[in-house]
């Protein structure tokens, strides 16, 4: 059978679909053999929140640190990078050195970003 | 401070080596031929429970054993218990003479002898201060109730722990005191 | 049957299945960006942000861009949901609804949105009508066998958008260090 | 939620007995220690020596969610009781509880002290009292074993809504 | 300078302290964490409640007394034989040392001394009791750290010991072994040996411990400088035993103050650490281990023969006046201060435990550090609910 | 496929981040929307690129970079405003403008 | 090394011993706390206890901690001197037995009523506070001293010790809510052990056990007196 | 052959049996490695036995385990938001499996042999946090919270030393195919001697411990298990969750563990293949799968005695392990590897 390479294309991700569906189906499934089978018995305390036994101290909602964002977006820049890295990856020997220093001078300026971060000292907590 | 003593880690690859060790000795724990069979059940230091079972030292505090014909229903037992917990009834009867020809003797008669092993906190004090020898430590621990009212154990059944008694232990050298018998 | 839908259906052209499958991803994309617009909870509207940007990646599959897609995931899902999100928990993120979330606006954005919507359709119906992909661009492009672009769009940036990608790196240098300003008291 | 099939009755023999034995090898305990006993208690699941996991007792859960039996190691007082119903009734159902030595059976050593609860059973249902002061682990062993027992057996129908343990 | 403004000065520095480490970047809304009273950092019931700023400690409160068992109380109902057995279980891990200072103090006020080998014979139960007891730290410190195989091995060694406490007194946990005038029996045949057998083992495993968390890069990175205590701060809060030894106070009282018991007979050292951190403080403890081993075998050495109960009363009243003894215990120093009233119970007992102290320390030192570091400073202080709630 | 059909995509997914951008007062939000239509442009890209060859995916990736950049820089700034403010609304700084 | 000899050492010889070493401690003791002293007692070889006036109690500390140099704070608590009006909650005829048990057992101290009802250094108030604090330094320089004060009926309140030594916040609050003393100056006097709905101060003397109260005593339950026979039922059959 | 949805049968016979294949592979492995090392090997490791009364050995634990988890009451709590905790089990769960697509167990046996080859499975692997911070965010309890937050953070500083230690191999194969990966390494040679290929593990064996260290990370265990440190956040995002839903986590960090070891061992150990002329291809069709599952059901193995073995870093500790570390190492890496590889 003859196929077009859009058809072979696709298809592959087709298969890819199907499978990654597979987690919610077997999750799906799971849950309803389980509800089939399982009790259910309301206990006053039992949907409050879990705070080592005692009622929840103050509000339940927190705020996090700014350290979490900063990490976040340095994650976000170098990912980026990589993004750009992988395609340059594939074809290295083609563009010999010309292609390296390119490379080297992308990363290199990256990498400023996060000396200046280090410097900066938000990669450290205290 | 991170970075510096990242690039050499000897004393975290110890700790691996040392799992790892463990890890091997507790799997392949025979020598010689017999080396590389696994035998984890041999290497390990596990003691399978049900199957098996280590016995307790024969001090071990594990269940009190009533000797009936010894207790004489005096109390001291009871009183002394720091938490009350053992339950005595007695009447009065005329027992025979200890030396033949003398008078009969009046003694008590045991009616309830009950310990609350749900309550007892295994101080043996009771064990020490009777002065009648009619209570013995019984290393014996397999007394798990699925009712409460089951551990309350009766003179009967604290009879019953009389078997389990184990023989006084001699002592150490340097020791002055007596090895006592148990009066089986 | 008749043979036209037959060929419509054939296993070649991929064209009806493909645009099943668009049809669903296009209607389940449009309902989630209105939610992310309209939700009254700013976690589930990352969330919903989540499902239009998988569906995008899934729209650059079918128009083959296979890195694309990818690259799709792994930054929008990967990377920048999650900024979102820690964005939403660093500020306000309660649970259930809050409802000022909106101004009152409302009418002039229902209006302006469609509006641009009328627009922009009217003038890609008119402009493009019924032209059909054909993918032809790829192929000239192609430069090693398989169905591996990757290569090809490498070539791509490494000659003709060299200038672009370099300065891409200054401007991520520059987004970086303003963003640690600012999100640093000092 | 759930369908009910259990609690209706409906289900097979051979499939509850099934449902039983799995429940009874796999019993994932609290890691949640009260007193004296929590260390004898610790020594049954951590020493190797007995090695609880052998059971099929697994001790890693600290969260009372993923929790099917609590240990009540210890002693119970008035402060810590409420406590101890609500992390009980936190754990999903089926659970069950072994009360572990003489201050949860009873009140022990501190029968008569002003803050002690006497007995957890006063609180929480109770499957399975194991006796001691503090019980060797072999006892806490024993007295899994016998829950296990009890659990191979038991009625689901019965349990599922909340009765204790019934063995025909 | 005046206590006042020490203490000022104190509270200043810690402030500093707390305020340069405290997270300026956002002022993120505060959050209140609550450990406890379950929770597995904090061994059984104690419970924290910590103000945080995001994962930093503003404040924190310990809430003791959820295994307040009312001790003091109950000794004044409770006969001396009776008081011994129910005071086992303070500290429950080293139950035999808690009945040794009782014994002693209640001695003192009988004016009797227990026969010399009684007191080699405590003096052995007391630090293999010190054995047991630290050497389940030394394991939880890994656990506290996410290291669960120490724990591990910690069981597995300590019931080699325990096995000896077993066979000598008949109780795992609680001896009930110690008598006023001496102790309830002598020790069963071949019993010194295998003793000094599971001394070895104790050795082993210490040095598992030093090649699993000591040396180990992570281990030191968690513990080193994490929870100082200078050592003035120590001395204000009562501090003892290892913790306060960690501190750079060089302090035993098994040297100082060494009441009816061998110590001074024995070849030993006190160890001490400058630092005053969780490190330091772990350190110390694996030291003493060792050293407890060292008199161990001693003692089981030099044992002499002799009875080992003195003559007393059957029935025991003890004199009126009022006693304090102090015995180092695995946690610290703890101590008895028995009133009496020439009855058959005391008319008071003060116990003067040293988790309590240890642990009052807590809203101090938890100002200002990181949610994990809490494990790590609750880990290394070492305390026994028990010891903390009476 | 036709390619206008991926345009008209693109173009309802465009106006809904005008929708957005327009009503949503809270600065993550906006910037969300400001996600879609950078989303929709992408689309359109890359739908372009099947007649005028790469270029248009080259062009597609460094508009998801500058989006990273974009969203990076707009949460900070909308943290600082949050830190200096205790809330996320942009509409009230225009108050500050007057 | 202090004297500490073991507290029978001292007292087996007959001469009324002298600690040498606590005797000086206390004249420094004695000097530095001037008018606040009211009594001191030395047991010999043991230790010292002091007795401070109430109002001088906070002050003390300052001056224990500073001046002489015990730096270390060992713990802080009450007494009720009330004689307990339950006693044991056991028979009390059975007491009586016991007690006559024990006095024809042999020397035992005779019965209590020797004066000894405020403890060794005296008192005036039902409840007294007491402290112990130490001096450590060099190794082998250790000696401990134990102060009291009295605690004044009407106000139930004593200065607190908080802010000479931090370590007795704890201690504070302990004493407050098992005695209900108020420790005047605490920065938190609030319950540290029981849940905050607990009434009364259990280590009072008039605080009742009740289970005690409740359950009989086991030891009541006796079988009824033997008639007197020849050999009695003490010895049993052996 | 009636065309079906332009698919035809064919297609959907091989898929269905691939997928069959695919999930039964994913979930044996996982109960293999679950039993293996965590009951077992563990076990061996603090010299204990492990589960031994259910079945011989212990050997139904597993089957026990699931059947008790299938009984489990499930619980959402009042405060919870009750679509988004439901959903994060299975999105972490389809993130797990999307993993497993590309990896190739043979000649032919991969489910889905995409150009994009190990871009895509690092793609998919990062959508995992969404599906842990969601979880953390949507139980409404702090410990889950803070675990969530921790946990996010830490995976998103991993994923990059993740992502650029694969960049060496990529660089020294010239294709993101995993098929290429793997023959490369078969037919290639170390020093002009091709006795065992040139598994990579040779020449990038900086890449395969900096990609090691990453997974160890990813995958949230000790040292690096901050976000679920039991002894403080009691589990993590994991708290509330009971049940399947629970049990559904349990998987996927197993799955999510061999699926990542089999990532490393097809770009590092070689994969299914064995050194070129050792076994004939055809042979390889059975032989393949198993040669790989053996190499990551090892390097599974590493994974847990590390994580048993180790006290875990604090959460400051193990950013600046990454940042300060492994990223620049890994970024050098690249470097080397494309100098050397335009220069030879
Ligand atoms: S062992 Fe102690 S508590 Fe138990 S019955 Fe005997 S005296 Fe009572
Ligand atoms: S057991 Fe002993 S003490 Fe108790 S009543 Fe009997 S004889 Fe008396
Ligand atoms: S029963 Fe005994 S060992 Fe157990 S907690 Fe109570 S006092 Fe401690």
């Amino acid at each position: 059978m003859v196929s077009s390479p859009l058809s072979d294309f696709l298809r592959s991700y087709l298969t890819v679909a199907i499978f990654g569906s597979l987690g919610f189906i077997l999750v799906g499934l799971l849950l309803f053999i389980s509800y089939l089978v399982r009790p259910n018995r309301p206990q006053p305390q039992k949907y409050l929140s879990y705070e080592s036994g005692v009622d929840p101290v103050g509000s339940l909602w927190s705020q996090s640190q700014i350290r979490y964002y900063i990490f976040a977006l340095l994650f976000v820049m170098f990912d980026v990078e990589a993004v750009f890295i992988f395609p340059w990856a594939t074809r290295v020997e083609a563009y010999g050195g010309f292609g390296l220093v390119e490379m080297f001078v992308f990363i290199g300026v990256l990498l400023l970003g996060l000396v200046y971060a280090w410097r900066k000292g938000v990669l450290k907590w205290a | 401070m991170a970075g510096k003593s990242r690039l050499r880690m000897p004393g975290t690859f110890k700790g691996l080596a040392l799992t790892f060790k463990t890890a091997m000795q507790t799997m392949f724990p025979r020598r010689g031929m017999k080396t590389l069979i696994p035998a984890p059940s041999i290497g390990a230091a596990t003691v399978q429970y049900p199957h098996e079972a280590d016995l307790p030292t024969p001090r071990a505090r594990g269940v009190i054993s009533l000797k009936e014909d010894n207790c004489t229903a005096c109390m001291l037992c009871a009183r002394e218990c720091p938490d009350w917990c053992i339950y005595i009834e007695g009447h009065k009867t005329l027992a025979p003479p200890r030396r033949a020809g003398g008078k009969p003797r009046s003694v008590n008669k045991l009616d309830r002898f009950d310990i609350d092993y749900s309550l007892c906190m295994y101080c043996g004090i009771c064990v020490e201060v009777c002065p009648f020898e009619a209570l013995f430590w019984s290393p014996e621990y397999e007394y798990s109730e699925v009712r409460i009212a089951d551990l309350l154990h009766d003179k009967s059944r604290l009879g019953e722990w009389f078997q389990t008694v184990p023989d006084f232990e001699p002592y150490e050298s340097g020791s002055e005191a007596k090895v006592e018998k148990v009066p089986r | 049957m008749n043979a036209q839908l037959i060929s419509l259906f054939a296993a070649e052209t991929f064209e009806v299945p493909a645009n099943i499958a668009f049809s669903i991803i296009a209607i389940f994309m449009v309902i989630a960006a209105i939610r992310v617009v309209t939700t009254d909870n700013v976690v589930h509207a990352a969330l919903w942000l989540m499902v239009v940007l998988g569906g995008v990646g899934l729209n650059f599959l079918l128009l083959q861009a296979e890195f694309l897609a990818m690259t799709q995931f792994l930054i929008y899902l990967g990377a920048i949901i999650v900024l979102f999100l820690f964005g939403v928990m660093l500020t306000r993120a309660p649970l259930g609804r809050s409802d000022d979330l909106d101004n009152k606006q409302r009418p002039i954005g229902i209006v302006v949105g469609l509006l641009v919507l009328g627009l922009v359709s009217y003038s890609v119906i008119k402009t493009f009508g019924s032209d059909k992909l054909d993918f032809s661009a790829y192929d000239g492009s192609q430069a090693v066998a398989g169905n591996n672009r990757t290569e090809a769009l490498s070539d791509a940036i490494f000659s003709q958008y060299l200038i672009p990608f370099e300065v891409i790196s200054v401007l991520l240098l520059a987004a970086l260090i303003g963003a640690i300003v600012i999100a640093r008291r000092d | 939620m759930g369908l009910g099939l259990v609690e209706s009755g409906k289900m097979p023999k051979s499939l509850i007995k099934l449902l039983n034995v799995s429940r009874s090898y796999s019993v994932w305990v609290y890691q949640w220690g009260l007193a004296c006993c929590a260390i004898e208690m610790g020594a049954a699941f951590g020493a190797p020596r007995y090695d609880v996991m052998r059971l099929g007792v697994i001790p890693l859960p600290a969260s009372p969610r993923q929790a099917d039996l609590v240990v009540i190691s210890g002693t119970v007082t008035d402060k810590m009781a409420p406590v101890i119903r609500r992390l009980w009734e936190q754990m999903p159902d089926p659970k069950y509880v072994i009360s572990m030595g003489s201050c949860a059976n009873c009140g022990g050593p501190y029968w008569d002290s002003y803050s002690v609860t006497k007995g957890v059973d006063q609180i929480i249902p109770v499957d399975v009292y194991v006796p001691g002061c503090p019980p060797r682990p072999e006892a806490l062993l024993e007295g899994i074993v016998i829950l296990q027992d009890r659990i191979k057996n038991e009625d689901p129908s019965k349990r599922w809504v909340g009765e204790p343990i019934v063995v025909e | 300078m005046t206590s006042v403004t020490d203490r000022q000065k104190l509270q200043y520095i810690a402030a500093q302290a707390a305020d340069a480490r405290v997270n300026v970047e956002l002022e993120t809304e505060g959050m209140t964490l609550n450990l406890g009273p379950q929770h597995p950092a904090t061994h059984g019931t104690l419970r924290i409640i910590a103000q945080l700023d995001g994962e930093q400690v503003v404040h924190a409160e310990p809430v003791a007394g959820y295994m307040h068992r009312g001790y003091e109380k109950l000794t004044e109902v409770r006969t001396y034989p009776q008081i011994t057995t129910l005071i086992n279980r303070i500290d429950w891990l080293g139950s035999f040392a808690n009945e040794v200072p009782f014994i002693l103090a209640a001695e003192q006020l009988m004016e009797v001394e227990a026969p010399e080998r009684a007191m080699w014979i405590r003096t052995i139960l007391f630090e293999l009791s010190r054995i047991s007891n630290l050497i389940l730290f030394l394991g939880d410190m890994g656990v506290q750290l996410g290291a669960v195989t120490p724990v591990f091995f910690a069981f597995r060694d300590r019931e080699f010991v325990l096995d000896q406490i077993e066979a000598a007194t008949g109780g795992r946990f609680h001896p009930n072994f110690d008598r006023i005038g001496g102790l309830r029996d002598d020790l069963p045949k071949g019993w010194l040996e295998s003793t000094k057998g599971s001394m070895d083992k104790v050795r082993d495993f210490c040095d598992q411990i030093e090649d699993l968390l000591l040396g180990s890069e992570i281990f030191q990175t968690r513990t080193r400088g994490i929870g100082i205590v200078p050592t003035d701060v120590a001395m204000q809060y009562g501090l003892s035993g290892p913790n306060a030894r960690a501190s750079g106070i060089d302090w035993d009282v098994r040297r100082d103050n060494c009441i009816g018991l061998a110590y001074p007979e024995l070849d030993w050292k006190v160890w001490t650490h400058t630092d005053g951190d969780s490190f330091a403080r772990f350190w110390v403890r694996i030291q003493e281990v060792r050293e407890a081993a060292k008199m161990v075998d001693q003692l089981c050495d030099g044992l002499p023969a002799g009875p080992v109960m003195a003559k007393v009363p059957r029935i025991i009243k003890v004199p009126a006046g009022e006693a304090y003894v102090a015995t180092e215990n695995p946690l610290g120093e703890m101590g008895y201060y028995i009133v009496s009233e020439g009855d058959l119970t005391p008319f008071r007992v003060k116990i003067r435990s040293a988790s309590f102290s240890n642990m009052s320390i807590t809203p101090w030192l938890l100002r200002g550090v990181y949610v994990p570091d809490i494990i790590t400073i609750l880990g290394s202080l070492y305390f026994i609910l028990g010891d903390i709630d009476r | 496929m036709l390619l206008t059909q991926f345009l008209l995509l693109a173009a309802i997914l465009f106006s809904i981040g005008v929708y957005g951008v327009i009503v949503r007062k809270n600065g993550v939000l906006v910037l969300m929307s400001v996600e879609l239509m950078l989303n929709a442009v992408n689309i359109n890209l890359i739908a372009f690129s099947t007649y005028h060859g790469l270029g248009g995916q080259v062009f597609a990736l460094f508009v998801i970079a500058v989006a990273a950049a974009e969203v990076g820089v707009g949460l900070a700034i909308v943290l600082l405003i949050y830190r200096n403010r205790r809330s996320v609304d942009i509409d009230q700084l225009d108050e500050l403008k007057g | 090394m202090t004297n500490d000899a073991p507290a029978a050492e001292a007292t087996e010889s007959e001469e009324v011993a002298v600690d040498e070493p606590r005797e000086a401690r206390l004249a420094m003791i004695s000097e530095s706390l001037g008018d606040m002293l009211v009594d001191s007692h030395i047991a010999v070889g043991r230790d010292i206890w002091v007795r401070v006036s109430t109002d001088a109690w906070g002050e003390v500390a300052d001056v224990v901690r500073n001046r002489l140099g015990l730096r270390y704070f060992g713990f802080l608590s009450v007494i009720d001197w009330m004689p307990s009006p339950y006693g044991r909650s056991m028979d009390s005829e059975v007491d009586i037995v016991l007690a006559d048990a024990a006095s024809s057992d042999d020397a035992a101290e005779e019965a209590p009523d020797t004066g000894f009802t405020r403890g060794v250094t005296g008192g005036e108030t039902r409840f007294q506070a007491f402290a112990r604090v130490s001096h450590v330094g060099d190794p082998g320089d250790f000696w401990g001293l134990t102060i009291k004060a009295d605690i004044p009926d009407d106000t139930l309140a004593i200065d607190t010790w908080t802010n000479a030594y931090a370590g007795a916040d704890w201690h504070e609050r302990e004493a407050w809510e098992m005695f209900g003393i108020r420790f005047t100056g605490h920065p938190g006097l609030r319950n540290i052990y029981l849940p905050t709905d607990f009434e009364g101060n259990p280590m009072r003397k008039d605080f009742p056990l009740l289970a005690r109260m409740v359950k009989p005593w086991p030891g009541i339950v006796d079988v009824e007196p033997l008639p007197a026979t020849d050999d009695g039922a003490e010895e049993g059959d052996q | 052959m009636t065309p079906m949805l332009a698919v035809d049968w064919a297609y959907w016979q091989e898929t269905l049996v691939k997928v069959g294949l695919g999930l039964v592979a994913v979930l044996l492995l996982t109960g293999a490695v679950v039993y293996l090392y965590l009951f077992k090997f563990v076990s061996f490791m603090q010299s204990r036995l492990g589960p031994m009364e259910a079945g011989p050995y212990g050997s139904m634990q597993l089957l026990a385990e699931v059947g008790k988890w299938l009984q489990k009451e499930d619980v959402f709590t009042e405060n919870s938001d009750r679509i988004v905790f439901g959903l994060a089990p299975a999105i972490v769960m389809s993130s797990t499996f999307l993993m497993f697509v590309v990896i190739p167990a043979g000649p032919n046996a991969v489910i889905s042999d995409l150009g994009t080859g190990i871009y895509y499975v690092l793609a998919m692997t990062s959508i995992a946090t969404v599906g842990i911070l969601s979880a953390g965010w949507a139980s409404a309890n702090k410990y889950s919270l803070i675990g969530g937050l921790r946990a996010a953070g830490q995976l998103i500083a991993y994923e990059l030393p993740l992502v650029l230690a694969v960049v060496g191999v990529v660089i020294q194969v010239g294709s993101l195919n995993l098929q290429d990966i793997v023959h490369a390494q078969s037919d290639g040679a170390i020093f002009g001697w091709s006795g065992i290929g040139n598994p990579f593990i040779f020449t990038q064996f900086v890449g395969f411990m900096i990609f090691l260290i990453a997974v160890q990370a990813e995958l949230t265990q000790s040292p690096f298990d901050m976000p679920i440190a039991e002894s403080e956040l009691v589990g993590g995002y994991q708290v509330e969750y009971t049940g399947i839903r629970f049990l559904v986590f349990f998987i996927a960090e197993f799955a999510t563990a061999v699926g990542f070891a089999a990532v490393a061992s097809t770009l590092f150990l070689g994969g299914w293949a064995l050194p070129a002329d050792w076994a004939s291809e055809s042979t390889m069709h059975w032989l393949g799968p198993i040669v790989i599952s053996a190499k990551a059901v090892l390097l599974v193995g590493v994974v847990f005695w590390v994580r048993f073995s180790l006290p875990r870093f604090r959460e400051d500790q193990l950013q600046q392990l990454a940042w300060k570390f492994l990223i620049p190492v890994a970024l050098l890496n690249i470097v080397v590897t494309g100098t050397l590889k335009v220069a030879f």
